[in-house]
């Protein structure tokens, strides 16, 4: 019986390569050593989002859409999104901006009401805060009409698209522009990201949110396995340009990556 | 009438009031909409609980214990409906996230990273490719977060970007172009020859009670949208 | 403290031992009892998938059912809600496969649904107009493959513009084609980073439970 | 506000009626105009018509109430196409709602069916239903059939299908179609199906998804792809069987044109009324 399901040896090593680097810096991390990540432009865009909806006392809104944790394929962008919101409540207690945080699953919202309130006491701010109006629960069905009605009779000045987003994309971002409110979306579902980077003023994409998520929370778990998960990158570029060069003068290695 | 064209008029007269919605929020559309999640709710619920009662409670009858498991793990999910058991609904995540996340990693190393950087090495002979080899590469690179945007990192990060951008052009033609199909392939129902007639009929109906209600100012009508 | 270890200790473990089940398996040739221990715990997966969604409609009704027993806003329209919920469950499952339990299915809930997903192309339409603006270079770059793309798509396109056929199958095999392979590539990665968090028990918010952490500063 | 201003706030209900209009007009005018045969199409086409007369094969039907309209015709005209073949059909979908759409398709197509060519249930087709689980169900359901399903969608036990008595694994099949519509799911297909069991694999989604899926065809995990009503008019007309796809496709002519003069429009008074000032 061979040790090792054949066709599968090359899969296994860098398997093993990958989430060997991922474990790696996390060592490191929780020993004091968070990889440096690359600072994005959108954090400062936070800001100055929620600034403009305190000069213009006007509220901002915070959507999530699709929070279904235990689907994962939805838990990296929640996760990222629950991030963002922490820093987001932050500074909005600390600006003094409206804020609301609309969420259409139970245990996503019972979270995002802990964060919001652990962000407003964080700044000492937790009397001018209601956490029922901030933070309310609105399941799929109640949530689409709800919304762009408020963001109208609000109207809202800054809205945050962040998260797993899905069909309401298009919706929510069209009414908010008309409203006149300044966006920031960041989506890691394909089919959106586009409408997203065409309609909001400012435009996180793809894994982009993750890192945006870590950056601002300082999290040592997900900056250090994005520190992991770009050694896997390096991985790939490096077998893609020398396979390639190597191919061009007429050596082939990809029978040896199907091994 | 036969309950085929019944069905074909019927499906006609909720799809107007799904679509009154695009006047504005009113009274027919939230009907419609609250119709739609309850009748679906009922479905999802009737569909699932046939395969539970026939993968898990059917075998448990015919003397296969080991799905007495099962059925208890999914009763601790409904832990969740009170705050106080909500971590009984951890077990039965655990086994599903566990297991998706298992079976997501264990073939995504082959399909998507080795499949796709195998497929990804061409030799550099025509720009087709030599547009393949670069675009992949920054492409991936543009998500490289430890580097930061200094030196030649840069312009990979600026190249890499704009064959993102590419891409999401694409999608987004694409998206509305299937966006319009979703509404060809309900008009098409909906404009018959045969159910044509009650469309505009109710039209004309949704029309006149829409109407009416924006002018007796029973409903709020929408203004500068 | 044996709280913890049962609330949250084990269901972490238990994510753990699962997936890496599951990843052994594919790799290492195995012995027949963790073949079919890995065979019942799939079929486990696929059940308790099911009674999720059958929990999630649960949770939607009791909201709806609430709302009417506390005369909410709007109450009148929670009704529908529930009288169509009980009304459907309840044909379906006496008999998954009544026909009357089908016609309401296929003549109501199935309209509805091909409507309200298909309200996003008006939306589109009226974004056109007045939002989607080639406000930098990402916009144009956006916008105008965008409109190679939608040209090349709709048969009247390439009549009009003939050009549009090769440019916009061009754009979409090779530098959008590339564009995507980078991120599969970076999104099977990611897979991987999940797995490494989740199994060592770093994230938990699957679980429901949050990381108290320091906020930034 | 200026002449452009006003422009630019005509009230939406306004062009929300003239996209219903140029939805509408070329569905009760039909004009059916020439139109080029897309690649992906061929390929996936030729890929069916390769398969070896006898052979099983395995579908996921993954349309439902809104991707149906595109993908239903195609799929139906694919069903008679295979079982023209004499291969026969095993059927299954990761959906409720797509679960009772793979009937309307296989019933649709039986209707369709030219005469002399066998197409009963539990011989030449079996639809074994809904498999709940995600990517986590198509990897259950690929290694054992069994485990998952104990009976097909019409609550025939599995002992008692004559064609499923061989059958209980991916590998026991010659090929995969994987009819996903909008649910994202292919990747699935790919990874659970081709990569672990080497089943060739072709499949239909609808036109949004197409060119995240480029990568694997071009990769050859995957052999072309149907998109959307425009691929399934194609399959049609492959298969010289016209249908209702066609009619579809040409419909979406008049909306096409419409979006793209309104984005150019906008964007020019957008650019005239000023840039930064105007509408925002």
């Amino acid at each position: 019986m061979a040790l090792i399901v054949a066709g599968r040896l090359i899969g296994l090593i860098t398997l093993a390569i990958i989430t060997g680097s991922i474990v790696y810096y996390m060592q490191r991390a929780y020993s004091g050593k968070i990889p440096k990540l690359r600072r994005l432009a959108a954090v400062n865009q936070i800001d100055e989002i929620l600034g403009r909806c305190v000069e213009m006392g006007r509220p901002a809104y915070y959507l999530m859409d699709t929070v279904t944790m235990d689907t994962p394929s939805v838990l990296a962008p929640t996760v990222a999104a629950f991030q963002i919101l922490a820093y987001t409540a932050r500074s909005a207690a600390r600006l003094g901006a409206k804020f609301f945080v609309p969420v259409t699953q139970g245990l996503a919202y019972t979270i995002s009401s802990e964060i919001v309130d652990e962000a407003y006491k964080a700044e000492n701010k937790h009397d001018e805060l209601k956490l029922d109006e901030t933070v309310m629960y609105l399941p799929d069905g109640a949530d689409r009409m709800y919304i762009i009605n408020h963001m109208w009779s609000d109207e809202m000045a800054g809205a945050f698209f962040i998260g797993s987003w899905y069909h309401k994309a298009v919706i929510f971002t069209e009414n908010a522009a008309r409203v006149g409110a300044m966006m920031l979306g960041g989506t890691d579902t394909t089919h959106n990201i586009p409408f997203l980077v065409a309609i909001c003023d400012y435009s996180i994409i793809g894994e982009e949110l993750y890192a945006l998520g870590a950056y601002v929370s300082e999290d040592p778990t997900v900056s250090s396995s994005l520190a992991g998960q770009d050694i896997g990158k390096f991985i790939a570029l490096i077998l893609i340009v020398i396979g390639s060069v190597l191919l061009t003068l007429g050596m082939s290695i990809k029978g040896l990556l199907s091994m | 009438m036969d309950s085929f064209l019944l069905g074909l008029i019927a499906g006609s007269f909720v799809s107007i009031g799904a679509y009154s919605v695009l006047i504005g929020d009113n009274p027919l559309s939230k009907f419609t909409e609250n119709l739609y999640m309850g009748i679906l709710g009922g479905f999802i619920f009737a569909t699932n609980w046939n395969y539970v009662r026939t993968s898990a409670i059917n075998p448990v009858l015919q003397g296969n214990y080991v799905f007495i498991v099962a059925i208890i793990l999914c009763v601790m999910l409904f832990s969740r409906l009170k705050t106080e058991w909500l971590w009984l609904s951890r077990y039965p995540v655990a086994v599903t996230v566990g297991a998706g996340l298992g079976l997501a990693i264990r073939t995504s190393v082959m399909a998507d990273f080795l499949g796709q950087i195998n497929a990804t090495i061409l030799p550099l002979t025509s720009i087709d490719n030599l547009v393949m080899v670069v675009g992949t590469v920054t492409a991936a690179a543009y998500f490289i977060f430890t580097a930061q945007m200094e030196g030649p990192y840069k312009y990979v990060n600026h190249t890499g970007r704009v064959f993102l951008l590419a891409a999401f052009g694409v999608t987004y033609g694409q998206t509305v172009s299937f966006r319009f199909e979703l509404v060809i392939g309900r008009l098409v129902d909906m404009l018959r020859p045969e159910v044509a007639l009650y469309t505009y009929a109710m039209l004309l109906l949704v029309a006149l009670g829409l109407g009416y209600g924006y002018y007796t100012k029973k409903i709020k009508w929408y203004s500068g949208r | 403290m044996s709280d913890r270890i049962v609330k949250m200790q084990i269901p972490i473990i238990l994510t753990a031992v699962i997936g890496l089940l599951m990843i052994i398996e594919f790799f290492f040739p195995m012995p027949a009892e963790v073949t079919s221990l890995n065979v019942t715990l799939r079929s486990f997966v696929t059940i308790i998938s099911a009674a999720a969604l059958i929990l999630g409609t649960i949770v939607l009704t009791i909201f709806h059912a609430k709302k009417v027993g506390t005369r909410g806003s709007e109450w009148y329209y929670s009704i529908v809600y529930v009288l169509a919920f009980v009304v459907t469950a309840g044909l379906g499952v006496l008999n998954v496969r009544d026909t009357t339990f089908l016609w309401i299915y296929n003549n109501m809930t199935s309209p509805i649904g091909a409507a309200l997903y298909s309200l996003t192309a008006f939306y589109i339409t009226s974004a056109a107009y007045r939002v989607l603006r080639a406000k930098n270079w990402s916009g144009a770059i956006l916008l105008v493959s965008a409109l190679v793309v939608l040209l090349m798509l709709i048969p009247i396109g390439a009549i009009l513009f003939p050009p549009v056929l090769p440019i916009g199958t061009w754009i979409r095999n090779f530098p959008s084609g590339a564009g995507f392979r980078g991120m599969i590539i970076g999104t099977s990665l990611g897979v991987m980073g999940l797995g490494v968090r989740v199994f060592l028990g770093r994230q938990k918010e699957h679980l429901g439970i949050r990381e108290e952490k320091g906020g930034p500063e | 506000m200026s002449l452009m201003d006003k422009m630019l706030a005509l009230d939406q209900r306004i062009i929300f009626a003239l996209m219903f209009l140029a939805l509408a007009f070329p569905i009760l005018n039909p004009v059916i105009l020439p139109m080029d045969i897309q690649q992906y199409s061929r390929d996936s086409f030729e890929f069916a018509d390769a398969v070896p007369n006898g052979s099983v094969v395995l579908i996921e039907g993954g349309l439902t109430a809104a991707t149906y309209p595109q993908g239903g015709p195609g799929l139906e005209v694919q069903i008679v196409h295979l079982l023209r073949k004499d291969i026969k059909l095993v059927f299954f979908s990761i959906g409720t709602e797509s679960s009772a759409w793979t009937v309307t398709a296989i019933d649709n197509a039986l209707a369709k069916l030219p005469s002399g060519v066998a197409g009963e249930n539990g011989v030449n087709w079996v639809h074994m239903g809904y498999v709940p689980g995600g990517e986590s169900g198509v990897a259950a359901f690929a290694n054992d059939i069994r485990s998952v399903k104990t009976e097909d969608h019409f609550g025939t036990p599995i002992g008692q299908i004559p064609l499923m008595s061989d059958i209980n694994k991916a590998s026991d099949f010659a090929a995969l179609f994987w009819w996903g519509g909008s649910e994202g799911s292919i990747p699935y297909g790919v990874r659970q199906i081709v990569t672990p069991f080497g089943v060739p694999m072709t499949g239909m989604c609808t036109t949004n998804e197409v060119p995240n899926y480029t990568p694997y065809i071009s990769s050859g995990q995957m052999v072309g792809i149907i998109g959307g009503v425009r691929g399934s008019a194609e399959y049609e007309y492959l298969m010289g069987m016209p249908g209702l796809a066609l009619g579809q496709a040409m419909a979406t002519n008049f909306g096409g044109l419409l979006w793209a003069i309104l984005v150019v429009l906008g964007n020019v008074l957008y650019f005239i009324a000023g840039r930064g000032g105007g509408s925002k």
